[in-house]
């Protein structure tokens, strides 16, 4: 059980599910990934919590105008119709259910669509951004993740152990191992690794992977498997 | 993705009988007079949409645009501030007649809610009205020691906005004090359909500038020199 | 008993307290006349409802832009300095506290401070625009009236009877007769035509006129007697 | 009236020790680095002021800005939503030594809880946070189904922010994304000065693209060519 997607790899399954002209925010991290592989032809338009719509690509280096981040402080750059706004009117955007696709990391995800990506308990300094607005704003909440922890331990659970970051409200996890829809409180297992039997992946997840129709094989660019 | 549309019949076709339309406007400033005037001709060739109920903040003036929409018998409702104007006869003889229910609503709670329905927030507390009629039957709760009303969002199915420059993505500008309600309208309507006087491509209008960022559009049409609502009615016109 | 102040006459006695630079709201109607009347050396900005701040004076006739109105629907005029923002943000700055003064008109003022002035009761279209977000918004809410109804009734009373705009939220009144502070639950009269007697002006006044320290002449310009 | 003022020292005089002050910025972009160190400065000679409650996306980064206030103890609480980045060993430091107590707010509700201080809005509802840890002791009330948890406003005796523009009545523009929480603040301090990058006479200004009006904001000081904190950064600088 040792063949897993990349993070690239994981990003890119995700970029699939996103349709042209789709509003789109990226978590900090990883999830900013997804945007590299936007499939040809379709243009999603990503937004920042800190003001701003409809940027471009990363600037090469020694062009950064720091005056021109993204939420995780990278540098960004403008395209034709960015826009610029104040962080009341950012969150409007969030909250006001604007926005079509949030696609956030996470520690755990529990079948019952609960989110904890924000606290690992109560040492060190706590921090949560915006994802506490994004998870309940967005009209589709998804997490790209790592199946399992560095120590092997499950991350989809039937209950979240650390503090949430919102209640009910991922409905698809996209995995190093798999996609999972969450429906009704149930993980409801969509597509995985061909080299996988069910039996590994259930025995790698916190909760019971439902069957409801065909599962699909989980297939992603080789050239990402190393990214 | 291009938000343009090539008509204003277009633009209007998916009003539904029944549905909630926010209107951008104050008085004649900022009023899209073309897709007013584009779904009352829908409605004087297929019978809909009626039922509706309108938000601006005053209820027309004349025998165009919102008045005329109230003329035809389109509207069963307003939700207005200021229903009062040089010439609001069309909406005073219906309400008189009782032929259109009216919800008053002080100004500025007026704009507030509606920013809260595009901002996800279901209500908020207000010191306006405190302790005068229109704040009968709403919760009151005291804050620091002084009492404030809670309101609650105002959301719509549609919004018809008239801006100044608008690009395919649906950022947008406005003139002068035509502003007014309409960025607070295109984020609260499901559906938010601009009449723009100039369309433009993406690019064209300096990000530091637009007043409305394209994902509270979903819609936009271009209507060079479009009428104002007060020359209009200087000049005595009537729609159709 | 026919002497009183012209209507220009008391926008001017109102204008006199307008500092340099204050932020001023002035209701649609006749309250719009006090920007006329600004004192020699100072400016007011005045910001109206509507979405402009800092507006020039009207246009002249057939210049008129029906884009750049006031709350009342009239005609005004850019100058340097102009600011536009949407309605939400305009009645941030109301109800927010940043304006300095909101010069409003009367049906009635009660010695309690409570105004009437959107409603004359259930008959016809009631409208009330802005008037009850200003009363509780400005950190001096002033009012200008005739001191009596055309019919001679006091409008300055104990008690309002008509619809409220807003509860205590009056703090001096400029009329045709008098300037009245609102202190304490009780009328305080501040200056008086000299012409008037203190019986003729109580008897004119529905509530009782309370004098502390020396009651000032009320003198206003001769030359707008008949504006 | 002229809002301008010749220096920056003058500009941070009247802040009191134990005020509340908004400061600009995200992360580096819209701090206004050198009020902030003409703050520092001002503490370094006299003492005061100390004993803050500063509000800002963050806890400040390296050893600039925020940052460096922290450093000198000036700061008693901060108010903020992500205390982390890339370098926050001050913050970290002071607060796992317990010298300096952290109201974590969700970013959006940090925005919009400054945005109701300064428009008169003592309290709303949001579904952020609605289950977790940072609702706890709040109200929670039902719309239409959904739990919202209830929001009070946040004011404050100062703010400290940067614009790109401003004219000598107040009214300011902003670069790109340093805009951020700067509009709001201005309108939620009791006393707004603002560091502009250019001064400019009133006029120069496109009434249309005014982000923020001049009612907002009480004083400003032109800084040429300013600091940018993440270039301070890094460079390693230190302040003092």
């Amino acid at each position: 059980m040792n063949q897993k997607l990349s993070n690239a790899q994981i990003a890119w399954r995700a970029a699939q599910d996103i349709e042209d002209g789709a509003y789109v925010n990226l978590g900090i991290g990883f999830p900013e990934m997804v945007a590299r592989f936007q499939p040809p032809g379709r243009e999603a338009i990503f937004h920042t919590e800190n003001g701003v719509l409809g940027f471009g690509r990363a600037p090469e280096p020694g062009q950064e105008d720091w005056d021109l981040i993204n939420a995780g402080k990278k540098a960004i750059t403008l395209k034709p119709g960015t826009a610029f706004f104040h962080h009341a009117d950012s969150f409007a955007m969030v909250r006001g259910g604007h926005l079509d696709v949030a696609i956030l990391g996470a520690y755990e995800v529990a079948e019952t669509g609960d989110l904890a990506n924000w606290s690992t308990g109560p040492k060190g300094v706590p921090a949560v951004g915006g994802a506490m607005d994004l998870v309940h704003g967005a009209k589709r909440v998804a997490v790209i993740t790592d199946h399992v922890t560095k120590k092997g331990q499950p991350k989809l659970v039937e209950r979240c152990t650390l503090p949430l970051t919102g209640v009910g409200c991922v409905t698809r996890v996209y995995s190093s191992f798999a996609v999972v829809d969450i429906e009704g409180g149930r993980f409801v297992l969509r597509e995985k690794l061909p080299s996988l039997s069910m039996e590994e992946l259930q025995n790698a997840t916190g909760a019971k992977l439902h069957v409801e129709g065909a599962v699909g094989d989980l297939i992603c660019p080789e050239e990402l498997a190393d990214a | 993705m291009d938000k343009r549309l090539s008509s204003l019949s277009e633009a209007v076709t998916d009003i539904q009988d029944g549905a909630t339309v926010m209107i951008g406007g104050f008085g004649g400033s900022g009023a899209p007079i073309e897709l007013i005037h584009a779904l009352i001709d829908r409605y004087l060739e297929t019978g809909s949409p009626k039922g509706l109920t309108v938000i601006n903040n005053n209820a027309g003036n004349g025998h165009v645009g919102i008045a005329a929409m109230i003329e035809q018998g389109m509207v069963a409702k307003m939700i207005c501030s200021f229903p009062r104007s040089a010439d609001p006869t069309v909406f005073t003889q219906a309400y008189l007649a009782g032929e259109i229910e009216l919800e008053l609503v002080p100004q500025g709670t007026l704009a507030e809610r509606i920013r809260a329905g595009g901002a996800g927030i279901p209500g908020f507390f207000t010191p306006t009205s405190v302790g005068t009629d229109l704040a009968e039957g709403k919760p009151v709760q005291q804050f620091d020691g002084r009492d404030y009303v809670m309101e609650r969002w105002l959301k719509a199915d549609h919004a018809l906005i008239k801006a100044e420059l608008g690009d395919s993505l649906g950022n947008l500008t406005y003139r002068m004090a035509a502003r007014n309600f309409s960025p607070l309208m295109a984020m609260a309507a499901a559906k938010t359909v601009v009449q723009v006087t100039k369309a433009v491509e993406p690019g064209a209008i300096d990000p530091e500038v637009i007043v409305t960022p394209g994902i509270f559009v979903d819609a936009l049409v271009e209507v060079a020199n479009p009428a104002q609502e007060e020359e209009l009615n200087r000049a005595g016109a009537h729609h159709p």
